[in-house]
């Protein structure tokens, strides 16, 4: 089997509090063919993609990344730059996109820069989820174990498919993630909640919100008779996670990264 | 009874029209059968103080295009001397290839040259450059003076020399040449271009490439496949030496009678062509992207007419050259 | 048009003129029911120059820039991007919306949490 | 060109004031003596009154003018008023010319001394062109007194027999099987509730007995070549594999097909065979097989040729092209509902409980699926519950920019059908704002609000989705009146969507109209001339044209039928001669000026250029392109238009 | 030349049906624009020819417009808009490549209404030609 070479953005909050996110995650892009080479001293994305006008400063994380990714893509000979975090990958891809869409901003930003190279535009950001989308038919045929008494709840979050010019899927109905379970054969419900907001960073100072967010995603997917719901982020994870724990235990309902159900489909 | 005599003299020329004169048995026979070969100094060793010698001159041939201060008053001195004076080839007519040069400032071109000089650099200092005639703004011979004949190409296809030198003997038994006469057809290439299609269906360009861009089709017009051929806008009665080989026209025989500007015609024409099925989707920028790809466009509208052309008139005109008229 | 108005149209590039007030974004907003001003409210108010009661709600600092409202609305007036603008005026005042040391639970939550919400709420 | 030394009298318009109290007319009339060809200038206080008019001809005849420059106003106030005084002196009116001295000169410049000299140069312009103004006559032709209208909509249908009863011969083009169009489907029209098919399918049988109508279904029109007065078309008319004429709609070739598929004129809501026909007064009245889905061109089935007791059905029958000539054409194509599955919000296609308008009338139609019975789709259970959604896909720039107009009205009028048919039964109305401009449409939204308390929601909906346990839908919007989000629990949610056009690109592009970015026709003047395209001889009515309801759209096919029975009345088209003609001695034949015309107006005949000058509509296009300039257009020639530039610029 | 006396001379040529009708409409709304500018009605933006252009600048015009419809639709003849468009964009670069100012052709797309835009190019253009001061020729260009 040819191996797909692809760069990988870790970002900060993979590296904190998500290491078995990551961990399962490699494994299976392993199982897949494809070989990730993490980026060397790699930098903050920016973190939240800033929507003014005026704040191209903003962008300089961003674009420092990418011109990181771009040095290394010509040693591995791969311009792919996998992201696990959505929010990593929301940024990244939105200055690419508005460097792509508006050249001349590339001008400005070099002026703050001094020992980078210039930036081509050629480095291309995915998201795990349209790397799993892409290999499905070899996931599907790794599949060794049926997962048995699972219904899960496909859980997107808001950052991978919004806004519509950075977005693989259709934001008010995804199904990528709905097809990459089902393809492994483990039940999914039919979950109108996939993209409704967990209350994203308002944890921090208003965890009211979160619960009450975070909260109505947990009962609409245990009403529907889902026992775990599948994210793809970690902070989505945490704030469903610490709601299901201020419920006190309520719900019987787990939250798990897609890659582990997968991996729980294809065997250590 | 005594011949007449001809002489061929010199402007700025490759020396392509000479061998395309010497290449035509036909033409070189006549000539000498009847006429006195007074002077040329490629073919017969003979200096300028030999032609400036003679006493009169029947028919002067002139070669190349008008860059130095010395063409310019050779050209008016044969123009002086002589009954017929022919621009041959068209750097002589049109100003050709090195009118493309005429954009440039003499002293750029100077400047240009000397800093391209490859010589060890311990002589550097040294060398100098050979001492050259004053350039002056370059012209096509019937800008300087009014001529008789033009005889186009790039060089002269041998059919065409060889109708030349009929129209001359026939002015040497006695008719009156009725100036300028162009030994060329009066219609577009497209009249006699071996592509031209059976079904005659409209002309459609669908985008610009340039020769290197496309996997160009025989048989099949050039413009259909978006490459840009000037046989629209140029005189046919060449042999299509070019098209032959699949290459397009680039224009050597010059523009049509009625107007001067090869280029101007071009984007009235050909160039309002381009993606005109695709307009609306394209729109503007769209259609701007499209134009953009026509990056040489002196080169590739203006090959042999530059000087002869309406905005470089405007341009001296503009300057206050004497030239512009 | 009042100050905030020019201020928003600078920063954002978005029109609030070319809102009519169909209410898509309160609809589709996840934080509307937590706000002091529904989104649509507050686009409206841009349009009759009472910014400056915009810029005194709650509203633009529960939005987490999800772009639903951007995307959604049929107008490209993109109230998500707009209010970015409104929090931009207020934070550029160099008065910040967040005290690190009263996030309670600053040990365990994702660094992203803490990263996004200094983003949005300082300067 | 005219052959004699032009003669040009130049006469200067005082316009009373208007004119002199800016520009020195005096002077005008001094330098205007001093142009070459002028033999005589004067100015008067009125030229356009009857002394004016007089003095103009009394020069004409003394002074032997045989060009005039008249320095009034524009042409499009009095070209007419002096064309017709010079003609009565025996002058060709295209030996005429205005310098537009009021509207170009003296009403926009306040500086006198500017403005005179202004107005000079403007004369010398006129002067210099009317000099070499040929003198014209116009173009005539022979029309073919024939209409073909495209589409067999209620538009289709009112222009054939409007045309047709006049006396004029009609040729109507549809592209199903049947002629009815979108109003066949519906249930009751607003304002007034009359029943759709009531009011439509006698007027379908009327098409299909009218003597002067020949009816193409199952067809299309593939090709248009030709002009005003001369079309030629080619019709491909689609195999039907049922003979017309001996089909007696017996119905057992139904009974005993094998196939089922969604029936499109219930759009899906129910299945037809694959021997069909649309619904029961369809025109033609015959059955049509459906070969796509047929099982004979698979294994042989022929179940419904062996019970046919007429011997309709034929296996053999095959696709013709038709050709016709026509002297009009009208296009009537209709539109489409715009797809609701883009908008994944609203769970269309996801959830059979949320249907589209369209698939509401049917459930209404006492024709349709459930025979008028309001039941919803997955299961049938009596709907007690309806939210309709507003301006789905319309007025929202990430699908249709504009407002599809008629959305409103059958809304309100779904909903006034439903709470009628359902006693006790709730139905709620998102929309944005209403518009109900139209003749009793206000009204008509009123008594649906106070008489049937129709719940109307101002605000959007956030989206639909479907309760596991009850299965109803669950709609979640805000109302933006009080600020509240809502949920409504909904056995139905009905999506008002928006109306795209169905012109194909390539159609319009043979008939050479131009279409607006959503892909409506543009007519040649959006208030003037709201029925012609910019074509000569090719109209447009209905939907095709811009969104507009069932009343509208019978006015504009009224409207329509007259402008075509206008042009056919006279035995002869009557056009501007002032087209472009080819120097066939100077064309070389490179086909630039095919390629760029846009009517159609030049081919190559022989190796060189000709013009169809019943198809040039003389932009000059052409005049330009052309690399030999072997093209000139009649009166803007090149050497006329290079000699105005020099009059003004030098 | 005497720069204190010298006035631009621009020509503008003006579509019949959408810029022409806006000049006329100008008229009527007595809207004041600059003297200097001449205009030349022509039945399509598509009638302007590159030469005509080049014309004026030789006879000693020191600008030129071109007005037409607007693209994509409103052109009376189809798409003559579109062919004016490409013509001027293109004889745009030559003037550059021969060295004269581009801003001195201006391509313009005016409605039928919009003649408060017609005042505003016609006197902004004038500016622009000010500000670039006199095209001058002294000789006019022949042929053989």
């Amino acid at each position: 089997m040819i191996n797909v070479k692809m760069l990988y953005y870790p970002g900060c909050t993979v590296k904190r509090n998500a290491l078995e996110y990551e961990k399962k995650t490699l494994e299976i892009l392993s199982k897949i063919g494809i070989e990730v080479y993490e980026l060397d001293n790699w930098y903050c994305c920016g973190a939240f993609y800033s929507l003014a006008k005026d704040d191209l400063m903003k962008h300089i994380s961003g674009l420092r990344t990418l011109i990181k990714a771009q040095v290394q893509a010509r040693k591995h000979g791969t311009n792919k730059l996998l992201t696990l975090c959505p929010m990593c990958y929301n940024v990244l891809k939105r200055v690419n996109h508005m460097l792509r869409e508006n050249p001349e901003n590339l001008d400005t930003l070099a002026l703050f820069m001094d020992e980078e190279e210039k930036y081509t535009i050629g480095i291309e950001v995915l998201h795990l989820l349209e790397v799993l989308r892409d290999n499905i038919d070899k996931l599907k045929r790794l599949v060794v174990t049926e997962v048995k008494d699972v219904v899960v709840a496909p859980y997107y979050g808001c950052t991978v498919l919004r806004p519509r010019e950075i977005a693989f899927d259709n934001a008010e109905n995804p199904e990528v993630m709905d097809n990459i379970l089902r393809a492994l054969k483990i039940e999914v419900i039919e979950f109108p909640f996939k993209t409704e907001c967990c209350g994203a960073y308002q944890s921090v100072f208003n965890r009211k919100i979160v619960f009450e967010k975070s909260g109505e995603i947990l009962e609409e997917a245990a009403v529907r008779g889902a026992n775990i719901i599948a994210v793809i982020c970690p902070l989505c994870k945490y704030n469903l996670e610490t709601t299901l724990l201020s419920l006190g235990k309520k719900l019987r309902i787990e939250i798990v990264y897609l890659t582990d159900l997968l991996s729980r489909a294809t065997g250590p | 009874m005594n011949k007449p005599n001809i002489v061929i003299v010199h402007g700025a020329i490759c020396g392509g029209c000479d061998v395309a004169l010497a290449n035509s048995e036909e033409a070189i026979s006549k000539i000498l059968e009847n006429i006195d070969l007074a002077y040329w100094s490629v073919a017969v060793d003979a200096r300028l103080s030999d032609l400036k010698s003679l006493g009169k001159i029947d028919v002067a041939v002139f070669m190349g295009g008008v860059r130095t201060s010395e063409d310019e008053e050779l050209a008016k001195w044969l123009r002086e001397k002589s009954k017929i004076l022919v621009a041959f080839g068209s750097c002589s007519a049109y100003g050709g290839i090195p009118g493309l040069a005429a954009l440039t400032s003499p002293i750029e071109l100077i400047n240009l040259v000397k800093s391209t000089i490859t010589t060890s650099s311990q002589y550097k200092s040294i060398i100098e450059l050979p001492k050259l005639p004053e350039l002056s703004t370059y012209r096509a011979l019937p800008h300087v003076v009014n001529v008789d004949i033009v005889v186009p190409g790039c060089p002269p296809p041998i059919k065409v020399v060889n109708e030349f030198v009929n129209v001359l003997l026939k002015y040497i038994a006695g008719e009156e040449p009725i100036g300028p006469l162009v030994i060329a057809g009066s219609k577009a290439q497209c009249e006699t271009c071996p592509r031209k299609p059976k079904d005659l269906s409209k002309l459609q360009i669908p985008s610009i490439k340039r020769i290197y861009e496309a996997k160009i089709e025989e048989n099949r017009c050039f413009l259909e496949q978006g490459i840009l051929c000037l046989g629209p806008v140029t005189r046919e009665g060449c042999e299509h030496s070019c098209i032959n080989v699949n290459m397009p026209c680039t224009g050597c025989f010059g523009p049509l009678p009625g107007f001067e500007d090869v280029g101007l015609r071009y984007i009235a024409g050909i160039l309002a062509l381009v993606a005109v099925e695709r307009e609306k989707e394209l729109m503007e920028q769209g259609l701007a992207k499209i134009l953009d790809k026509l990056v040489d466009r002196l080169g590739v509208l203006y090959r042999y007419t530059l000087p002869r052309s309406r905005l470089y008139m405007l341009k001296l005109s503009l300057e206050g050259s004497e030239y512009a008229r | 048009m009042s100050e905030v108005l020019n201020r928003v149209v600078e920063y954002s590039g978005k029109n609030p003129y070319a809102c009519y007030q169909c209410g898509t974004c309160s609809a589709v907003c996840p934080m509307v029911r937590f706000m002091d001003i529904p989104p649509h409210r507050a686009i409206r108010l841009l349009q009759i120059g009472a910014g400056a009661l915009v810029l005194s709600s709650n509203t633009i600092w529960i939005c987490v820039s999800c772009m639903r409202c951007v995307d959604r609305c049929p107008r490209d007036v993109a109230p998500g991007v707009v209010f970015e603008a409104l929090r931009l005026i207020t934070l550029r005042q160099g008065i910040d919306k967040l005290k690190y040391e009263e996030i309670p639970n600053i040990e365990e939550a994702p660094t992203l949490a803490i990263v996004s919400a200094s983003r949005k709420l300082t300067g | 060109m005219s052959s004699e030394e032009p003669r040009v009298g130049v006469f200067v318009c005082h316009c009373g004031l208007n004119i002199a109290g800016v520009v020195d007319v005096k002077k005008v009339v001094e330098e205007a003596k001093r142009l070459p060809h002028v033999v005589h200038a004067e100015d008067y206080i009125y030229m356009c009154s009857a002394p004016g008019q007089e003095l103009i001809k009394k020069a004409i005849l003394e002074k032997k003018l045989n060009a005039v420059v008249v320095a009034a106003c524009t042409p499009t106030m009095h070209y007419e008023t002096f064309a017709r005084a010079i003609e009565a002196v025996g002058l060709n009116r295209y030996r005429l010319e205005m310098a537009v001295i009021r509207e170009f000169s003296s009403w926009v410049h306040a500086d006198k001394k500017k403005a005179t000299e202004k107005a000079i140069k403007l004369v010398k312009a006129a002067v210099v062109k009317v000099a070499d103004n040929s003198p014209l006559e116009p173009v005539k032709s022979r029309t073919v007194r024939k209409v073909l209208v495209i589409g067999g909509g209620i538009a289709g249908i009112t222009v054939a027999l409007d045309i047709a009863n006049a006396g004029i011969p009609v040729i109507l083009v549809e592209k199903t099987p049947t002629i009815g169009g979108k109003m066949a489907m519906l249930s009751e029209t607003f304002p007034t509730l009359d029943c759709a098919q009531c009011i439509l399918t006698p007027k379908m049988a009327e098409v299909a007995r009218h003597p002067l109508i020949k009816i193409y279904t199952n067809s299309e029109v593939v090709d248009v070549s030709g002009f005003v007065g001369n079309f030629k078309v080619k019709i491909l008319q689609r195999a039907r594999y049922v003979k017309i004429g001996d089909c007696r709609l017996c119905g057992f070739c139904e009974r005993v097909c094998p196939v089922k598929v969604p029936s499109e004129f219930n759009r899906g809501l129910s299945d037809r065979k694959a021997i069909y026909i649309p619904f029961p007064q369809a025109i033609p009245p015959a059955y049509v097989i459906d070969k796509a889905n047929c099982r004979h061109w698979v294994d042989g089935c022929d179940k419904c040729l062996r019970v046919c007791p007429t011997k309709a059905i034929d296996f053999n029958d095959e696709d013709k092209l038709v050709e016709e000539e026509v002297g009009v054409i009208i296009v009537a194509t209709g539109y489409d509902l715009y797809p609701a599955e883009r908008l994944k919000e609203y769970g269309y296609g996801l959830y059979r409980d949320v249907i589209d308008s369209l698939q509401f009338e049917r459930i209404l139609s006492a024709g349709g699926p459930t025979k008028g019975l309001i039941l919803r789709p997955s299961d049938r259970k009596p709907v007690k519950r309806v939210v309709f959604i507003q301006c789905v896909g319309s007025r929202d720039i990430n699908h249709l920019e504009y407002c599809s107009k008629i959305c409103c009205m059958y809304t309100a009028k779904h909903a006034l059908i439903f709470k009628e048919r359902v006693p006790g039964g709730e139905a709620y109305v998102f929309y944005i704002d209403i518009r109900a401009a139209g003749k009793g449409y206000e009204e008509f939204i009123k008594r649906v609000q106070e008489e049937f308390q129709v719940n109307y929601i101002r605000g959007r909906v956030n989206r639909v989705y479907r309760d596991p346990k009850t299965g109803d839908m669950v709609v979640v919007g805000f109302d933006t009146l009080t600020g509240q989000l809502l949920t409504v629990k909904a056995d139905l949610v009905v999506l008002a969507t928006g109306l795209v056009p169905q012109l194909p690109y390539e159609l319009a592009s043979k008939l050479k109209i131009p279409f607006d970015k959503y892909g409506f026709v543009q007519e040649a003047h959006p208030k003037l001339r709201p029925v012609e395209t910019v074509t000569s001889g090719v109209f447009v009515c209905g939907v095709a044209h811009g969104p507009k309801d069932i009343a509208e759209t019978v006015a504009q096919a009224s409207a329509a039928a007259a402008k075509a029975m206008e042009l056919l009345y006279s035995e002869y088209i009557v056009k501007e001669p002032l087209v472009a003609v080819v120097d066939r001695d100077l064309c070389s034949g490179c086909r630039v000026c095919v390629g760029i015309c846009p009517y159609g107006a030049l081919e190559l005949v022989e190796g060189k250029a000709k013009v169809n000058e019943l198809l040039c509509e003389g932009c000059g296009a052409c005049v330009v392109a052309c690399p030999s300039r072997a093209i000139e257009l009649r009166n803007y020639s090149t050497k006329q238009l290079l000699e105005m530039v020099k009059a003004v610029v030098k | 030349m005497n720069l204190d006396s010298w006035e631009p001379k621009i020509v503008a040529f003006l579509c019949k049906w959408c810029s022409g009708a806006a000049a006329e409409l100008a008229g009527v709304s007595r809207l004041l624009y600059s003297p200097n500018v001449i205009p030349i009605i022509v039945p399509c933006s598509g009638r302007v020819d590159p030469d005509l252009i080049v014309e004026a600048f030789m006879n000693g015009a020191d600008g030129v417009i071109v007005a037409g419809c607007h693209t994509p639709s409103d052109c009376h003849y189809i798409a003559g808009n579109f062919k004016a468009f490409k013509r001027v964009y293109m004889l745009k670069k030559l003037l550059s490549d021969f060295g004269i100012e581009p801003e001195r052709l201006k391509l313009e797309w005016v409605s039928a209404v919009e003649s408060q835009k017609l005042k505003t190019l016609f006197d902004e253009f004038t500016f622009t030609i000010r500000k670039l001061g006199p095209l001058r020729v002294k000789i006019r260009g022949g042929s053989v």
